[in-house]
């Protein structure tokens, strides 16, 4: 069935006999099983890419639509340490976690707390984050105009890497270490130290936690810095993964963010890497065989999934009674 | 707010009647309206555009005005522009602003086809002439509108057949047999992939193998490469924006794939650009367009390119935030036209600056080659040679006209 | 004192002569602004935007669902005008009914969304959004859709005649807010928002109203689009479904107020005077000073302007 | 006994994942009746009366109301045909004033024409609010409230759902008096209360549950005696 669709687009020239079989079906393989596996590679950066969404809206029940946009400024400090101080970006990326953390406290204390306090926090989160999305936009493009920018490429290693018979970017298995660890960091943290204890408790109710006298403030502050430093992280690797980095890709970012956490499960953060894999293969797939109609493939997923199985894989009802 | 437009309004038409009525008598400024995007994904096209625009408008003023032969005098070039910000919604309110409030004298449109897109019927609804910078979208150009130009850009249809030609005429003598297609789904580059798979079949020399569109917003070819690579093709023509082609070209080199020809639009036309974010050894090798920005016509008006490449990183230092490029190349060629239509039209009249520009047609020599119009207004003059980057000195790429020969200064190497 | 029978009756009466007064004093203003302004197009975009900030307040003002998607009806507009006149070569005015049909039929295929709440169903419907434009957009339907190779429709343009279809949509729209705004219906729609258990133990069919705001809601967005594909007569599938017109309306509706009829006239009057006005001046600061507006309003104003008022207990209309 | 009672409920069943919250109960009530449901929390009470009144889909077993089975149809058609029900935490509409939210439901709920919005206004003692949006309400009159709500539409059986917690005394007498004049206009109500002193004063006979399943019916002074009733309200706390 695949087969087939694959070659609709120069079906014309199959006919012509340009391909004979032999050589296709042996082609068509190799197409196969290299998708899948660079769809997992690169699944594993969109895990990434989508965990500290997750995480902030599985703690505080709100979407940080400016997810993108920080992502977009991680990428612009490693572009910016390494121009001016010749910083290596795995240095860099370091330097974003912290620096991340600490700006992530203050930007939650001064909008968070008091947008939760309204009517309904969930919807007007969208709005808010849009707002500053657009002032982080609005900044990044005043102070370094709107050309693509990027590291090069032998920061990471040149020439490809052979995974199970497919060519893959050194970079790419870089940034799916990182991604790799950064899942394991985040597992560690919210089930191996009090405060991810502490995390989780408001993560099932947050009415409950305050109740029981957990600074649930403090609580959600730190997950918004480590959320915003997973972001940073990630937009370190991004000119690696996307090419180049440009102060608007914030909002394609979120979409596709958005898809995986959905899929994956959320309010779970762990759930992202299931949602990162399933989309980095199914995106893989679709390159491979529908490639004009790949962008489809994030939104589909999210609607189909909001609609068939709205809980996601270990459940949250999202449905109005 | 209203009433605050109003006076706005009332202001300008004040102005305009004054300027109606001093005409006869040669206008204190000729005024100049465009729109540029500071912001937004066409950001990057646009400002080469705009800036190099302006550079000529100052130029132009600091050396006491614009010729204009309808009054026999120079007189100083007044610009009002405004920010579209990428959108069109926003770029057809000011297209309006600046023919009804401002009434500019000349109306020049944004970079690309999308924001030029809503101009046109504008323009040809308020009967203004709309200086096309490089919107080559093949709906604005029918015989029924006498009030557009194409200025640079050649129609996205005609531009790449020196590479089709290319192929099945070097490219066969070296066993070039068959060519992969990849290209992003928008207006410019799509009209382009399908301008070349109809060459391809036309000359019958070259079989496509692969002819795949992939949305603009790609940013990841590593599967598409390999894909490419399992048909083992013996060209690959990747047509995309800027971002496409450094995502394509980074893509390319970390697979370790290689193809006896590659071709990317943006490897030559903006290739500072692309050389800041892959690199010199990922380019080594590719063909391109050969920009006006590497390739130095004699030019009969203005500065040549080397001039104007000068005066470009006087006044835009490097590091400024945008580079020089074909756009850049664009943006300049543009005021050149202005400057020899307003030497030769008649009056400041809309019909009258539509003969004039049509009369330069064919003898307008700048840096940017031939300026030669079809006669609904579509560009075919601009001729854009096949080239190749290659190596010169140690960690320098050179963009080497390669075809076709009359216009060569290098010689093609193909891959093994 | 309560009022009964008679009274209250008369005091209804009073209210919707009232709001239907605010609704022509602002379709005649526009009428007679394009008779003293020139810039038509800038009207032209006001008008539009008037009309989709209270299509999109018949949705969420009245049952609270935002979708962020909203742009998808407006481009399923464009798109269903243009192809009748391209395909069919019809009139403007059958263009305009295709225009009806295609949001429609697109609210028809999306009302499973509306089982999702809150943040799920304005990020689904953002999700419809893209992926119609994907389909339109896609060069495998160039025969169809034109692609991405943008639309002309040279044949039918009429800038004025347009202008007073968009006009006529914008009446329609505004009747149908003071509709809904006086009527037991929209009154039984604020119910459902208000609390949908709740309203179904009142007797009111819950999926049949939120159903009839829904449709009510793209058809508007799907008119404007139509009447804008009609106006501009030439453009590409970025400009119809750009996502900036869902989020502007979004924002001239929540910095006015929402349920209001006031509230989202202002808010259109207001922010997209200041853009057509500052925006236009200072452009680099613009993108940043509307961030934080909207921060702000979030924050501090999170029921609009009008609600400046309504908190001291004055009715707005 | 009455030979048709207004309201029967057979082996009602309703599982949420694996938990049966209502584990095959039954009862009957007839018109002008007040039958209480009583027993320990998450014994299942308020989910009966959820499932009765079409919120939930029933599992199992069935439910007949005025002759005919209800099981599966809508809550708003339940309105219309005379079902209504108060709820535990009132809902009114917030945005709406207290006129709109009563105007609401006698406008859908299908009552009989010339339905005297504000005469029940005023024997709830809700007329002075008439024009003052829901919100403004404290908890008490946001009860009677939807108190008011669901009467608007007439119904002939009420499912009143923990009405009384909350009120003080003077309050609580006065719900009393109003829920028994309902009875006494014809209307059946199953209420489900913890009060005894109030299910005392209002109801005609109770029906006690644990763990999903009535197990006790009778009248309460009977029920206060039995030792089964005794254990289960000592030692099935439990359950909840």
């Amino acid at each position: 069935m695949w087969r087939r669709r694959g070659w609709r687009a120069f079906a014309r020239h199959d006919d012509e006999g340009i391909l004979d079989d032999q050589g296709t079906l042996h082609d068509d393989t190799n197409m196969l099983t290299g998708a899948i596996i660079a769809g997992v590679v690169f699944g594993l950066y969109y895990t990434l890419v989508g965990l500290g969404l997750n995480l902030v809206f599985g703690v505080m029940r709100i979407v940080n639509l400016a997810h993108g946009d920080f992502l977009m400024l991680g990428g612009i400090a490693a572009w910016f340490l390494f121009t001016s101080l010749g910083l290596h970006p795995l240095v860099s990326a370091g330097l974003v976690v912290v620096v991340f953390v600490l700006i992530g406290l203050p930007i939650y204390y001064l909008v968070v707390p008091r947008l939760l306090r309204s009517r309904d926090s969930e919807m007007l989160s969208l709005i808010l984050f849009f707002g500053v999305s657009q002032m982080i936009e609005a900044v990044t493009t005043i102070g370094l105009g709107s050309t693509e920018r990027s590291l090069p490429p032998r920061l990471l290693g040149v020439g490809p890497v052979i995974l199970f018979g497919t060519r893959l970017p050194k970079a790419w298995i870089f940034s799916a270490i990182a991604s790799a660890v950064a899942v394991l960091l985040v597992y560690l943290y919210l089930y191996r130290t009090r405060l991810g204890t502490l995390t989780r408790a408001v993560m099932v109710s947050r009415d409950e936690a305050l109740a029981t006298g957990i600074d649930v403030n403090f609580v959600s502050a730190v997950a918004f810095g480590i959320s915003l430093a997973l972001a940073g992280v990630a937009g370190v690797f991004a000119p690696f993964i996307l090419g180049s980095i440009t102060p608007n890709m914030g909002v394609a970012i979120n979409i596709t963010a958005f898809a995986v956490i959905v899929v994956g499960t959320l309010g779970n953060p762990l759930g992202t890497l299931l949602g990162g894999i399933i989309y980095g293969v199914s995106l893989m797939l679709m390159q491979t065989y529908l490639s004009s109609w790949a962008n489809l493939l994030p939104n589909l997923l999210l609607i189909a999934v909001l609609l068939v199985r709205p809980e996601g894989i270990f459940g949250r009802k999202v449905r109005r009674a | 707010m209203k009433s605050k437009a109003l006076a706005l309004g009332l202001l300008c038409a004040v102005a305009a009647a004054g300027s109606a009525n001093a005409q006869p008598a040669a206008p204190a400024a000729i005024t100049i309206g465009t729109l540029y995007a500071s912001s937004g994904p066409y950001a990057s096209i646009s400002m080469p555009v705009f800036d190099a625009f302006k550079l000529w408008v100052d130029q132009t003023n600091a050396a006491g005005g614009v010729e204009v032969k309808a009054f026999g005098k120079k007189i100083p070039i007044k610009l009002v522009a405004y920010d579209d910000q990428s959108s069109t919604a926003t770029a057809a309110t000011l297209y309006n602003q600046l023919i009804t409030q401002d009434h500019v004298d000349l109306l020049v449109a944004d970079s690309g086809s999308v924001l030029t897109s809503v101009g046109v019927p504008i323009a040809k609804e308020h009967k203004q002439f709309l200086f096309d910078v490089s919107g080559t979208g093949a709906a604005f150009f029918t015989k029924d509108n006498p009030y557009i130009a194409l200025m640079s850009d050649p129609v996205s249809t005609i531009w790449p057949h020196y590479i089709s030609d290319f192929l099945a005429d070097q490219g066969v003598k070296e066993g070039v047999k068959t060519v992969a297609i990849l290209y992003s789904t928008n207006d410019f580059t799509g009209t382009q992939a399908a301008a070349l798979k109809g060459f391809f079949e036309r000359d019958g020399k070259v079989k496509i193998v692969y002819y795949q569109g992939v949305p603009t917003t790609t940013s990841n070819y590593t599967v598409l490469i390999n894909n490419i690579a399992a048909l083992n093709p013996d060209a690959v023509l990747e047509l995309g924006y800027v971002g496409n082609d450094i995502a394509f070209l980074r893509n390319l080199q970390d697979s370790g794939e290689k193809f006896r020809f590659v071709f990317s639009i943006y490897a030559g036309t903006e290739k500072e650009e692309i050389e800041k974010n892959v690199g010199i050894s990922a380019m080594n090798g590719i063909y391109s367009y050969v920009p006006a920005s590497d390739y130095e016509y004699k030019p009969d008006v203005g500065m040549d390119q080397k001039a104007f490449h000068a005066a470009w990183d006087k006044k835009y230092p490097p590091g400024s935030g945008v580079a020089f490029g074909a756009n850049a190349i664009y943006g300049y060629m543009t005021g050149l036209v202005v400057q020899q239509t307003l030497a030769t039209t008649k009056s400041l009249d809309q019909m009258a600056i539509h003969d004039a520009v049509f009369g330069l047609s064919g003898k307008l020599k700048t840096l940017d080659g031939t300026f030669e119009l079809r006669d609904d207004g579509a560009q075919i003059g601009e001729v854009t040679p096949l080239g190749q980057l290659q190596p010169e000195g140690k960690d320098k790429l050179k963009l080497v006209a390669v075809y076709p020969p009359d216009l060569a200064n290098g010689k093609a190497i193909i891959g093994k | 004192m309560p009022d009964t029978g008679a009274e209250a009756r008369a005091k209804l009466v009073r209210r919707v002569i009232l709001d239907t007064s605010i609704a022509a004093v602002v379709v005649i203003g526009m009428g007679v602004a394009r008779g003293v302004y020139s810039n038509e197009l800038m009207l032209f975009n006001f008008v539009m935007f008037l009309a989709l900030a209270q299509g999109l307040n018949i949705i969420y003002g009245f049952t609270g669902y935002l979708p962020f998607g909203y742009v998808g009806f407006y481009g399923a507009g464009a798109y269903g005008f243009s192809l009748v006149v391209m395909h069919l070569h019809a009139s403007a005015l059958v263009g305009m009914a295709a225009a009806a049909v295609a949001a429609l039929v697109l609210a028809v295929i999306l009302l499973p969304l509306l089982r999702l709440s809150g943040a799920y169903f304005a990020i689904a419907s953002m999700a419809a959004a893209q992926a119609v434009y994907e389909v339109v957009a896609n060069p495998d339907l160039e025969n169809i859709t034109k692609g991405p190779y943008g639309v002309s429709l040279s044949d039918v343009f009429a800038p004025a005649f347009s202008y007073y279809i968009a006009l006529a949509i914008l009446a329609f729209t505004l009747l149908l807010v003071v509709w809904l705004r006086n009527s037991r219906f929209g009154m039984s729609l604020q119910a459902i928002r208000d609390d949908s258990v709740s309203a179904a133990m009142a007797g009111v069919s819950v999926v049949r109203g939120r159903t009839i705001a829904w449709l009510l809601s793209a058809l508007v967005a799907g008119l404007v689009g139509g009447v804008f594909a009609w106006h501009i007569s030439v453009f590409y599938p970025d400009t119809a479904f750009d996502l900036n017109i869902s989020i502007f309306a979004t924002v001239f509706l929540l910095f006015g107020g929402a349920t209001t009829l006031c509230g989202p006239l202002l808010g259109v009057f207001i922010l997209y005077g200041i853009y057509n006005v500052i925006g236009i001046a200072v452009p680099q600061y613009f993108e940043f000073t509307y961030g934080a507006l909207i921060v702000l309003l979030v924050l501090f104003l999170p029921n609009g302007l009008v609600s400046l008022l309504t908190n001291r207990g004055i009715r707005v209309p | 006994m009455s030979p048709e009672p207004l309201l029967n409920v057979e082996g009602l069943v309703k599982r949420f994942g694996g938990f049966r919250a209502l584990d095959g109960v039954s009862f009957h009530l007839n018109p002008g009746e007040v039958l209480g449901l009583v027993g320990p929390n998450g014994s299942g009470k308020t989910t009966c009366i959820n499932v009765i009144c079409g919120l939930y889909a029933a599992d199992g077993g069935s439910v007949t109301y005025n002759g005919r089975s209800i099981v599966g149809e809508k809550s708003h058609r339940l309105v219309k045909s005379g079902i209504n029900r108060t709820f535990q935490s009132p809902r009114p509409f917030l945005s709406l004033t207290v006129r709109e939210n009563v105007e609401v439901a006698a406008h859908y709920g299908d009552p009989k024409p010339g339905f005297d919005i504000d005469a029940l206004l005023a024997l709830l003692e809700l007329d002075s609010y008439a024009q003052r949006p829901a919100a403004e309400l404290n908890s008490a009159q946001q009860k009677t409230l939807d108190l008011a709500r669901a009467m608007a539409t007439e119904p002939r059986l009420l499912l009143v759902d923990e009405l009384a917690a909350g009120l003080n005394p003077a309050e609580l007498s006065r719900m009393a008096d109003r829920l028994r004049a309902l009875a006494d206009g014809g209307m059946a109500l199953l209420v489900v209360e913890h009060l005894m002193g109030f299910i005392d004063k209002v109801t005609d006979r109770v029906v006690v549950m644990a763990a999903g399943k009535e197990f006790f019916g009778g009248t309460l002074a009977d029920a206060t005696r039995d030792p089964e009733v005794i254990r289960v309200f000592l030692g099935g706390g439990h359950h909840g």
